[in-house]
């Protein structure tokens, strides 16, 4: 690829993915055009603003993933989440305009570490631009924990999580649907790529970093709970789910050798089933609050939940199954406590979901217009996409079956039933929630609006500096300079600067 | 101690002493009176260094236009000005020592330069001569060698009145039209326009050329407008125009169709090449349409009518 | 000291004369005599400079020429240009 | 090498063609320009495709013909040109009847064109000097056409700058002396033949050139001249007309300079560039007047300009010299995004103070966009044009280490920048009291301010090729 680096930026470089990586772009794309195809009849309003941000967004996605050099990755990924501000600000709403300002400020902050981070990465490697050459290079604590910070606050694991909840019910559903499914993905993407497995230091934090997995997904799936918005409780459904793509992730940089492609591909059939299930989601969410769902509506609505809880049949007890079984053979295959917490894991998960059916039935209203063809064959795309996953994967296929099998049906269901049962003694049979634990408001607002105190200052403390008194010598000697004496100073300055300068060479 | 030598001293001194008495005259008037007698002295002092086209140049354009202009400005100031104008008060002994400092070290450094040149362009100049299409050096210089200079030269000069015109300068006082001087300038106008031309065709072979020329002719125009024989010029006028943009419309012109002549399509284009049987022609017709362009554009600088731009 | 240092000598004088007056002024009519000034020194070198050799040095006193000319332009531009300011400001 | 006479030639004849057809000068200066861009286009591939090329005008020997020679940079620069002036004659064009700008815009704007054209392919030393009174006379004129308020600073930008050309006339003729040369290739080669004291010829020239392309301490002219002039005509200032003595300063002092002289000329480069930066930018943040701020930015910008050329100077390492060029190329493209964009806001939002942006975000969003994302080229945000430049500084300065000092001084210039162009944004993005537009704005003229801006951050993209041109 040599012309690219004369015609573009030193070191550039791209090419078509293959394996792994490959599969990782082809969801990416798409989603992108299912999206596309939506938001194609579905968006009225500022169209300018929605098709300019989100054209721009899709590119920078794909450049990331076509990346080969850091540069390019960075450049893409930089369009990426600059331009998504454009698609959450969409309805020019105040929530939303409060959402952008938080994600606008995290997301430039995130840039800021992920560039100091790949700066010292690229310095680790002796100045090499490409991203394979980065792979021998060992993490310093530094620049390890700017990575995972400027990743982590793209991919939105707890607690980097806070402007998921904010953006994602602010910016319209099929933006939602590519937030969550295509571009936090690609924060994980990020992290996979550039934290090379079996780093002496990286081991060393991997408990810790197990920690904040199991941390992430219980905290998105009782957090989810709260709310009553459904694109809130899918947002934090996300968060959760993030947890066990991060969980993947641990368990790739921590398998042994032999075992790492194989945990490689768990990883990205992982983020697959995620991203088809959880953007079908979010259309179906965005579907619900505007427009009539139909009965056939009800079934594409229900597989991805389905999927969502693991049931046998569906991809995600495919992964979870893979998950289980990868847990039991790396480095944490004797800390015994693991499976029983993905067992409870399961459990909240399945809440989740009854409560998100619950709160969907709720909304729903026949009344409302239809939902135009384009928009519902795109919605039916990416089901279809979701639930032909074990066929379409033959890799996955053995997972699959095995989690068919009677122990794995036993396995994935009562936590189905439990929760089913719990849901409904919780709404039903048990006391309500206090009123100020419904909907909580999330302080990261708070935080956000300070933060914009700082830099936007309408008090007295712009005006009181510089003191007045010194502001007035200040214009006085302007007025002076720029007035009177302009003329005669500059000409003496001009012969002034040729004296000295022959005087001093 | 020869004549010349007491000449020389005595003028280079002259030079020296109108100079300072410029800069420190306390008239303005006296200054721009001072700086006119000035411009003849170096004339002269540049006759004595052989260069008669320079001295004829200076004397036209450096005295006496620069004079015209500057009188001009001078009848143009409102009276009611403060002495000082505004302008910051300097401290007078840095200024003077700062300057008495650069002084020295340029004539220190004109000092050091060497009195045989190293190496200078005037043998080429003089061999090639011949195939420039003129016999004086100067001209084949301004018109053949450096032809690119002396365009964008005009392009100076054509600036300068756009900008003039932009500036909207306010007219100056009214003027006394003496019957004398409007007798004289009749009779001599003819004779100067004549020698204007003189000195044009005479720049193929010896000192002279357009821009004396034209400054001649930029004379003779404006005692004409000043003693109210000619109409009023103005821009807006399409043959003013026409003849203030003939001398660049000429080059361009002459350039082009020597680039036509020149054309190998498998070469380079050659810039300002004239074809050597038409050199002589091309010259001709340049530096005709040049003084025609610079007579014009100078009178418009010094006399231009004013009152159709508005403030 | 020959012909050529003597005038070298006299144009160094006039660039610091025509210096001085650039900064002292105060007028700024007399700002653009002194401009004019220490455009004829640099002139007077040019053509001391030409007469190094004999026959003078040809393309310098082209030069000259086309600075005069250029000069002089400048020279109506800045008076307009100062006549309007001082009618503004009077 | 004939597409640049062309690229040369056209404005030139369209600047006379527009003064004799004054009603169609417009749209002839407009399609010139437009031209032009494609010519120099052309011209650019040509080098690439064939090598630099030069010409001896009039077909003359060497010294007493003038030469051009057309390399990488020169056709870069000459397609800087190019594009920066159709970019300014459509934006006048689109929105010349609310600007008021007058008609004799467009041939002062032909002839600026030309003689900055002309100056970039030129290689001699009095050719320069006529082009540079050109140039000079040209921006001054340009100046004068917002009328009264510009008269004071058109007026002391012309006295100064011709006192500069002065200096740099007396340096010509102080070498001419010593030499007998004006083409500079054949004068460095005499130059490193028989080195004589060349010094004060050398200083004249600088200080100059330096007063010209308002590099600090002579930078004062600046700020009023371009703050009082049209805003199309500040873009083409701040943009074009102090890269020509720039462009002039780096050939003289990379050829002419012996290496002695070159390291006191490089202390000179570095310690001005350093105090262009601070000073500058301080002044920048200080003033209340939007238009001056951006100037005076141009001020501190320069400075990473002369910090390039002393450090070529110092180290000699060619990555400065592409340093230097990306960044006249990044300078030139984010400045005609901020002039064109403030211009357009003053002018529809009715006031020059920076208060008057109050709630651009929401009244005039594109334009406030190209400003934002033209500051960020200023500040050099990644992967903007501005940031390839300071990286190709910082990268080599890094390696060679011993002027570290210069370090935590451009990290200020960099702070200070930034400061100055989020004070604007944040005033922007207050929508508490936000000042109304006067009168619809219109879309075009603010999607061509915009446009300059998105190119300059694309010029990351083609870092590439700019490098491998640049540093042939």
């Amino acid at each position: 690829m040599t012309e690219l680096q004369t015609l573009l930026w030193p070191g550039a470089d791209f090419a078509v993915p293959e394996g792994p990586v490959a599969l990782w772009f082809g969801f990416t794309l798409l989603l992108w055009l299912c999206a596309g195809l939506y938001s194609f009849s579905t968006i009225n309003q500022r169209k300018v603003l929605y098709w300019s941000s989100f054209s721009l967004a899709m590119v920078g996605n794909l450049l990331l993933l076509l990346a080969q050099d850091v540069l390019g990755f960075y450049l893409g990924f930089a369009l990426m989440s600059l331009s998504a501000y454009g698609l959450v600000i969409h309805s020019g709403k105040g929530a939303a305009r409060r959402a952008g300002r938080l994600y606008l400020q995290l997301a430039i902050f995130g840039e800021l570490l992920l560039f100091a981070a790949l700066l010292l990465r690229v310095d680790a490697a002796d100045g090499a631009l490409a991203i394979s050459d980065l792979q021998a290079a060992a993490l310093t604590p530094l620049t390890l924990s700017l990575l995972l910070l400027g990743f982590g606050l793209k991919a939105g694991f707890f607690p980097l999580h806070i402007w998921l909840p904010q953006a994602h019910p602010a910016a319209p559903a099929p933006a939602s649907a590519v937030l969550s499914g295509a571009m936090i993905k690609a924060g994980l993407f990020g992290l996979w790529q550039f934290i090379p497995a079996g780093d002496g230091l990286l081991l060393l934090w991997l408990p810790w970093l197990l920690v904040l997995c199991f941390s992430s997904a219980f905290f998105g799936a009782l957090l989810a709970l709260l709310h009553r918005k459904t694109k809130v409780v899918l947002a934090y459904s996300s968060v959760s789910q993030m947890g066990y793509l991060l969980l993947a992730l641990v368990l790739y940089w921590s398998s042994p050798a032999d075992y790492q492609a194989q945990a490689a591909w768990l990883l990205v059939w992982y983020a697959c089933h995620h991203a088809l299930l959880k953007s079908a989601l979010f259309l179906a969410a965005g579907t619900a609050s505007s427009y009539r769902l139909q009965s056939w509506h009800w079934l594409a609505l229900l597989w991805p939940l389905v999927s969502l809880t693991a049931l046998p049949l569906s991809s995600g007890a495919a992964v979870k199954y893979g998950l289980k079984q990868e847990l039991g053979q790396g480095i944490f295959a004797n800390w015994s406590l693991l499976p029983g917490l993905l067992t409870i894991g399961a459990l909240s998960t399945a809440l989740l979901a009854w409560h998100l059916l619950a709160l969907l039935r709720e909304q729903h209203q026949p009344t409302k217009p239809k939902l135009p063809s384009t928009a519902s064959f795109s919605w039916l795309v990416l089901v279809l996409a979701s639930l032909s996953m074990p066929w379409w994967l033959t890799q996955l296929q053995p997972l699959w079956w095995q989690a068919l099998q009677p122990a794995g049906i036993l396995a994935a269901g009562w936590p189905v039933l439990l929760a089913a049962g719990l849901y409904w003694w919780w709404q039903h049979g048990g006391r309500p929630l206090p009123a100020s634990w419904q909907d909580p408001v999330s302080p990261a607002l708070g935080w956000s609006l300070w933060l914009k105190s700082c830099y936007q200052t309408q008090s007295s403390r712009q005006q009181a500096w510089p003191p007045p008194q010194w502001r007035k010598q200040e214009r006085r000697a302007n007025r002076w300079l720029t007035q009177q004496a302009l003329l005669p100073l500059a000409s003496s300055t001009l012969l002034a600067v040729i004296l000295l300068l022959w005087l001093l060479s | 101690m020869s004549g010349d030598f007491w000449f020389d001293a005595l003028l280079g001194l002259l030079l020296l002493l109108l100079a300072l008495a410029t800069i420190l005259a306390r008239q303005l008037a006296a200054a721009v009176m001072l700086y006119v007698v000035f411009g003849l002295m170096l004339a002269l002092a540049w006759a004595r260094l052989g260069a008669a086209d320079l001295a004829l140049a200076e004397a036209a354009i450096g005295a006496g236009l620069t004079g015209a202009l500057l009188f001009s400005a001078l009848a143009r100031q409102p009276k009611s000005l403060a002495p000082a104008q505004g302008a910051g008060r300097v401290e007078r002994l840095p200024a003077l020592l700062l300057c008495s400092a650069i002084s020295a070290v340029l004539g220190w450094t004109l000092w050091q330069l060497p009195l045989q040149p190293q190496h200078s362009q005037l043998p080429a100049a003089l061999e090639q001569l011949g195939s420039s299409g003129t016999e004086h050096l100067v001209t084949a210089v301004l018109l053949n060698f450096r032809a690119w200079d002396t365009l964008l030269e005009l392009l100076v000069l054509l600036l300068a009145l756009l900008g003039t015109r932009l500036v909207a300068a306010p007219e100056p006082a009214a003027l006394q039209h003496w019957p004398l001087a409007r007798q004289w300038s009749k009779r001599l106008l003819p004779l100067l326009v004549l020698v204007a031309f003189f000195v044009l065709w005479r720049g193929a072979t010896a000192p002279g050329g357009a821009f004396q020329a034209g400054a001649l002719l930029a004379a003779a125009l404006v005692v004409l407008r000043l003693n109210g024989q000619l109409p009023a010029l103005r821009f807006d006028f399409w043959w003013v125009r026409a003849l203030i943009l003939a001398g660049v419309l000429a080059f361009l012109l002459a350039g082009l169709l020597s680039l036509w002549l020149n054309w190998q399509p498998e070469q380079a284009a050659q810039w300002l090449r004239w074809p050597l049987p038409l050199a002589k022609g091309l010259i001709l017709l340049i530096e005709l349409s040049a003084t025609l362009a610079i007579g014009l554009t100078l009178t418009l600088l010094v006399v231009g009518e004013r009152k159709e731009l508005g403030a | 000291m020959s012909l050529v240092h003597w005038y070298l000598l006299i144009a160094a004088g006039l660039w610091g004369i025509g210096c001085y007056g650039l900064i002292r002024g105060p007028e700024l009519l007399r700002r653009i005599i002194a401009l004019n000034l220490m455009g004829a020194a640099v002139f007077l070198v040019m053509v001391t400079l030409a007469a190094r050799t004999d026959p003078a040095d040809g393309v310098l006193h082209a030069l000259v020429l086309t600075g005069l000319v250029v000069a002089v332009s400048a020279t109506a531009f800045a008076l307009a240009l100062v006549a309007r300011t001082l009618s503004e400001s009077a | 090498m004939n597409f640049a006479l062309a690229a040369v030639l056209l404005p030139l004849l369209a600047a006379v063609l527009a003064l004799c057809w004054r009603r169609q000068a417009a749209r002839l200066v407009w399609l010139s320009t437009l031209f032009s861009l494609l010519l120099a286009l052309a011209a650019l591939w040509q080098v690439v495709t064939f090598g630099p090329a030069s010409m001896q005008l009039g077909g003359w020997q060497t010294g007493l013909a003038i030469r051009w020679q057309l390399n990488e940079l020169s056709a870069l620069l000459l397609l800087m040109t190019a594009l920066i002036h159709s970019l300014v004659a459509s934006y006048s064009l689109s929105q010349w009847r609310d600007a008021g700008l007058s008609a004799d815009f467009w041939p002062l704007s032909a002839l600026l064109q030309s003689a900055l054209s002309s100056l970039f392919l030129s290689v001699d030393l009095f050719n320069w000097y006529v082009t540079l009174e050109l140039l000079g006379l040209a921006a001054v004129a340009l100046v004068l056409l917002s009328g009264k308020k510009a008269l004071q600073a058109a007026m002391r930008y012309l006295l100064l700058s011709l006192a500069a050309s002065l200096c740099y006339l007396l340096g010509v003729a102080l070498l001419y002396g010593h030499y007998g040369w004006l083409d500079v290739p054949q004068l460095a080669v005499a130059i490193s033949e028989e080195p004589v004291d060349h010094r004060l010829a050398l200083w004249l020239i600088t200080a100059g050139l330096m007063l010209k392309a308002a590099l600090w301490p002579l930078h004062v002219w600046l700020p009023a001249a371009h703050a009082a002039a049209p805003a199309p005509v500040s873009a083409l200032l701040s943009a074009l007309v102090v890269k020509g003595p720039l462009f002039m300063l780096y050939m003289i002092w990379s050829q002419l300079a012996g290496p002695e002289l070159a390291v006191t000329g490089s202390w000179l480069f570095l310690l001005t560039g350093s105090m262009a930066l601070v000073v500058g930018g301080w002044s920048a943040l200080r003033t209340p007047y939007a238009k001056v701020m951006v100037a005076y930015s141009t001020v501190a910008q320069l400075g990473y300009g002369l910090l390039a050329l002393g450090l070529m100077l110092h180290l000699t390492d060619p990555a400065f010299t592409q340093a230097l060029f990306i960044f006249v190329l990044a300078h030139a493209l984010a400045k005609t995004s901020t002039f064109l964009a403030v211009g357009e806001m003053q002018l529809r939002l009715g006031g020059k103070r920076l208060s008057t942006f109050r709630g651009a975000s929401q009244t005039m969003p594109l334009a406030m966009f190209a400003v934002a994302v033209a500051g960020g080229s200023l500040i050099g945000l990644p992967p903007s044009g501005g940031f390839v430049a300071k990286w190709q500084l910082l990268l080599p300065l890094w390696q060679h280490s011993q002027l570290w000092w210069l370090l935590p001084v451009i990290l200020a210039g960099t702070l200070l920048s930034a400061a100055y162009i989020f004070r604007l944004v944040v005033l922007a993005f207050n929508r508490a009291k936000p000042v109304r537009p006067d009168f619809a704005p219109a879309l075009l003229p603010q999607w061509l301010a915009l446009l300059p801006a998105l190119l300059v951050w694309m010029l990351a993209f083609a870092s590439g090729s700019l490098l491998s041109w640049l540093g042939g």
